[in-house]
């Protein structure tokens, strides 16, 4: 692609951003449950213009053996980019970006999960970037955690993610493209929707403490309407499928096992 | 593909999948000779990559993206641009991903992949110069699987051929030993669209676009690329150790001869929309 | 750093380290607040490298030195020099050591300090170049841990800015397309000297700078890399899978900025002495 | 090297080849067995320019064990190049075309081989180009088969194999470097001797359907050859021996079990 | 750094060279035991401008098994410089030429070794070039047969390790990076004192089978000399770590094991 | 090469060989400083490599082929050619071959052979220069072990001595910043061919080229690099962890030098023939 034209003000007069967005709106997110055949679970999410899959498979044994861990099974996360998902071709190898926002994520996901439920196996997470616009390691948390609870693993809740950032002074939530490379900072988090509490911290750019209390109160906000459509989008899963289960005419028990399939259960009683 | 897999599958499988093609039928109802349905999803990476498209064949599918540069010519090919094909088990798609460099049934996708289109001179390379000897077009089609349940060459390179055909990119020139955009856009030169097909042997039977179940039981594939003149302009025997007779050679070759049409159509279809 | 060991530290050390936190202690003395004795040897490379400095922060210890090489500009950025810090867990330093690629941790210990280096702009890249396009500095600092005893990203990230601060090198100009030396020496251009705080949470308390026994026990920890304006130029959660709320992560920020002024001057003081 | 000169023309006016061959004439072919004292099985084959030596060792245990396979031998097949066996000098790491060619020549080989009378085992083939002058994958088939038979692993046959190629439209058998660089097609193939079925078959360039049976049929006729030759030079090997044997003043029983070692027990009682 | 400068010349008029030093007089040398707390043992050593650490962990179970020794404890050596101790900046990653010399420092530290007491073990020797002035190699067997005294790794004797070099027909001992880089040749040798062989021999440059005798003569006299400072630097740190078991009040039989600690038992008996 | 083979051979084989040298005799009947009969076979790769020889020492063999190419020169020797020597244990003469990263050995070979040719400057680096600054003459000689029964070193360095004496190559010269060939051949400015000579020590005996299974009961071997002067240019102790006095190395070289006239005199021959 030619590269991207640094944009005269990421700001209008009239306050808005750069692409019409009020300074706490997202872009426009829609998340899909269950999409990959091949999984245990899974779930895509459109952010803008980021698009990402996510898939997980397990738990299972874990190969290879010398990284079984006694008390819990063992959560391993892969976020790959695809090399046309980004302006110039990213190289095919996976790079040490790429590895630690695996570690990253890992760390974002775990709070939530009752990972001890299954010693000595493996949980797998992979991630496949197919086109990033800003924001893709919290639109991938976003995901993951859906996968999560697709492929039935338990869960204390689902975890929203978000990027708050800073442009021309002006706190702003869920950054695009434009707005992370040419705007003052960046600040991804994650939550646990039930406490508040964050899973995920990084920041760059330059930030008061004041900004960055405020950065984070912003997040958490944008996090908790996050995590309503990720309940949505769980739920038209559960719903699509409890319909094409009657279409094949099975009987109605089929629905609480389907709802411990997707993880539902855990989900619910926690909030 | 395939082979590794040939370990986990039951022997109740094996013999179910060769007792019904017996009875002239496949595990998932389909003719001998019969595609699974096709889909084609055009430019789902627009706002990052040149040309991209989804492919969905039957429960495989994969995205392939393209990506154009610019760069120096090769030294030996000076007026000549470079196309390079990859095509990635993605971890996504895998049950049996270990994080690992590429096991060989990787390295014969991608390889097999990339030689359907280059071997076949789908893309002008020609037409890909901007300054002979200088700057030429350098074009990058990359290929990740999303989901596998067999025949992951046909449908990667049916996916190749639709970003191929879809991509757009700015006409540059150079100026003072600097590349500058004219403001036009180019589509690439594609002069031949050869789409690959993949036949399996199961014991004594034929079997085109085969299924995952199927693809664990053969005892060996051909995959043949066939340009939009009938001509052959690649071909691999793989996908296991089982040998072919002539005559099933040239049964296979009928069979992919009878479907290239068809999907070479709906390939143009698909993409024309996306415009 | 941290969460491997957790493996293998006993539930005892877990409890015994909990309870003295209770009491307002901790394992070696300290306060909540206060960092252990820093102490910075400047210039142990003098002879091969453009800038070093040896950092003990209590028992940890770390040597970082800088090289000044040419070269030229990234195309996107061509009146920029280039600075890239690395950090690697030589060795000499730890028990654990195995002969592989680097752990998820030694990659989170190099992308933290370079992170807290470049983000904060703490050198002035623009004055780093020699002619546009062409020629620019190259700044290379790298980081070997000598012994480890906890917080290795406070220690390497004081090394890293005692070594740029105390670092000189040759002018060089370009003359009929070919570098000279106009013999004059140059200091960096360091204008931010932003520094790393590390703050573990354990429990329900917030300690700065952690003990190896402390990290091994903590559920997370939050490093803030501050500026000389008291602005907060980058933060990473790591070293632990624990949560963190709101009001703790507005603690951490204040245990943070008491410290940073102190450290900075001590870090200005050291490399002083070296001229 | 200085780079190779394209040549004017890949045929003469009279329907003769580029260096004076027929059509369907092959280049001189020399093989030869046991040529490599430290392996348990060797061969050399010298092909035109091309020269190529093999060894096999095995079967033995199999290391690292998770390879192992339950049911037969694992056969193990490395084809390396040497770095001054082509024009420009090749880089000493492996490529990934000399991974896929081992890959392709093990397919070509495993089902002329006994494999499942060692399972867990491991049969090694180590494949070695000096000098590459075209057709060298055909040529390392010819040449390890060979060697396995030497090594005395049980096999169907010998597994003979040869390139079709097409110059200015005609079909031409055994292609040197510049007709395979320059000519419109390349159709490597190997085969049982004994069914004339086909264990390799790859094809670039372009052929319609006829042009591709025509060549299959030509290769076909070739390794036909080929195999004869392969047997003379297993034959040239077993008497050679025998007559060492003699020398030492051995008995005559030890031919019987010269014969199995050979591996040719297996070969002569298939044709 | 500005490349280093050619001098005029390596020798002066009077028989002295470039830096000042007779043919035979080393550099000013401190070595220091026990100056990383991490590791079981551990040495520094400046030798002029060069500065090496050393550190040794172990004996202690080997990991991967397969390199296990069933007769004894197996000493792997790791020698990397830092990116920043030569001129130019090193690759971080470790190079044939650090792979190499840790091989080489392996054999000359070994036959000073007990390693048949700890058989299945493993000894890491642990080097790290901080400032490589010349005689790294050197240098760091200096350092590190310290550093496994101070393990309590049983010894014969300590390893004193040198270079000889010829600079205008004159040899010379112990070359600074100059001379190392402009003289005429280079002969780092490893001794063991009580026997005065050479566990360490290498040579570059060119000799005379008359001056190589007279360069390991030389050799082995400047090693008897390291030997000495090295028993010193052994001695120090005993008595500095008695003193401070003292200060902590403990009483005198202390002193019997610390000895046993520091493998000095063993050395002293030897010579 | 010897010290991982020492693990699998028996106490008897030990015993056996060590003693038979007491009463001076070797396993094959050689006297100690007699080597194995020694064949060159010139030019095995002429029709793609500039020079190239096969090597068979007793049971032992390997192909050496040389490559000459043009590029530009380092920066700090902006006049002088460039040669590489490579040597590489292949898969086919090693049935301990493991589809690994090069092991120690196999390192130690390398360089090993690789200084025999460097530090006795054997090639005249200088007489390499096409166009000082801008093109120099590339020379890369790359050794195969195709049979390996012992000595090793010396096989490959004579095989690399044998091969540049051997290559013949077109001169280049530069017209308008392009390489063009004058038409005339070259040969290797060869001045001073220095071959490596191995002494294996087994107990206090002294043995020159080892058989493989006197490698294997070794204590350490001295290989030498002697030139045409009779000059050391090159020594290496290794293969094994055994001590040796001043007075064994200095037999040692005492042995080296009584048959290095003999070998450099039979490469000469052997190449001549070739012509």
């Amino acid at each position: 692609m030619s590269p991207e034209q640094k944009p005269d003000s990421l700001m209008t007069a009239e306050g808005l951003r750069f692409d019409g967005r009020r300074p706490d709106e997202m872009r426009p997110i829609q998340m899909e449950v269950g999409v990959l055949k091949t999984a245990d679970g899974s779930a895509s999410i459109r952010q803008g213009k980021t698009y990402i899959l996510a898939a997980v498979y397990g738990p299972r044994e874990l190969h290879p053996r010398h990284l079984t861990l006694n008390d819990r099974a063992y959560l391993r996360v892969v976020y790959r980019m695809a090399t046309f998902s980004v302006p110039d071709r990213k190289r095919p190898a996976p790079s040490r970006r790429e590895r630690e926002i695996s570690m990253v994520i890992a760390n974002a996901l775990q709070p939530a999960l009752f990972l001890e439920e299954f010693p000595k196996a493996v949980v797998d997470v992979f991630i496949q970037v197919i086109q990033a616009d800003g924001g893709t390691r919290c639109a991938a948390i976003n995901a993951a955690s859906l996968a999560l609870a697709d492929a039935g693993i338990p869960m204390k809740s689902l975890v929203p993610s978000v990027a708050v950032g800073k442009a021309e002074g002006t706190l702003i939530v869920d950054l695009g493209d434009e707005e992370d490379k040419y705007g003052q900072g960046d600040v991804p988090m994650a939550i646990l929707p039930n406490t508040n509490e964050l899973t995920l911290l990084q920041q760059d750019g330059s930030f008061t403490r004041e900004e960055l209390v405020e950065a984070i109160e912003m997040g958490v906000n944008a996090c908790r309407y996050l995590h309503e459509l990720q309940k949505d989008a769980l739920k038209r899963a559960y719903s699509k499928r409890a319909t094409e289960e009657d279409d094949d005419e099975e009987d109605e028990e089929y629905d609480d096992d389907l709802e411990t399939d997707l993880g539902e259960a855990d989900i619910m009683e926690d909030e | 593909m395939g082979d590794f897999s040939a370990e986990v599958i039951s022997h109740i499988d094996r013999n179910y999948i060769a007792d019904i093609l017996s009875k002239g039928e496949r595990v998932d109802g389909r003719q001998f000779g019969e595609y699974r349905p096709l889909e084609i999803e055009p430019s789902p990476v627009a706002a990052k990559a040149e040309g991209s498209a989804i492919v969905r064949l039957g429960g495989t599918s994969v995205v392939a993206g393209v990506k154009v540069l610019t760069g120096e010519p090769y030294p030996d090919t000076p007026d000549e641009g470079v196309v390079m094909v990859t095509a990635e088990l993605a971890p996504i798609a895998s049950p049996l991903f270990e994080l690992g460099p590429p096991k060989e049934d990787a390295i014969e996708l991608a390889r097999v992949v990339d030689r359907g289109v280059r071997e076949s001179e789908s893309v002008d390379v020609h037409k890909l110069c901007i300054e002979p000897g200088k700057k030429v077009y350098m074009i990058f089609c990359d290929i990740y699987t999303l989901e596998y349940d067999g025949n992951l060459i046909d449908a990667s390179s049916i996916a190749a051929n639709a970003a191929l055909l879809g991509t757009k990119y700015p006409e540059q020139k150079l100026e003072d030993g600097k590349l500058v955009e004219t403001g036009k856009m180019l589509e690439l030169p594609l002069k031949n669209m050869a789409i690959e097909h993949t036949v399996s042997k199961i014991g004594s039977h034929l079997v085109i676009d085969p299924h995952l179940k199927e693809e664990m039981v053969q005892d060996c594939r051909l995959t043949m690329a066939i340009d939009q003149n009938d001509n052959f302009t690649a071909m691999q025997k793989g996908g296991g150790k089982g040998p072919m007779s002539l005559e099933m050679i040239d049964n296979a070759m009928g069979m992919a001869l009878e479907s290239t049409k068809e999907i070479r159509e709906l390939i143009r279809e698909s993409m024309k929309d996306a415009e």
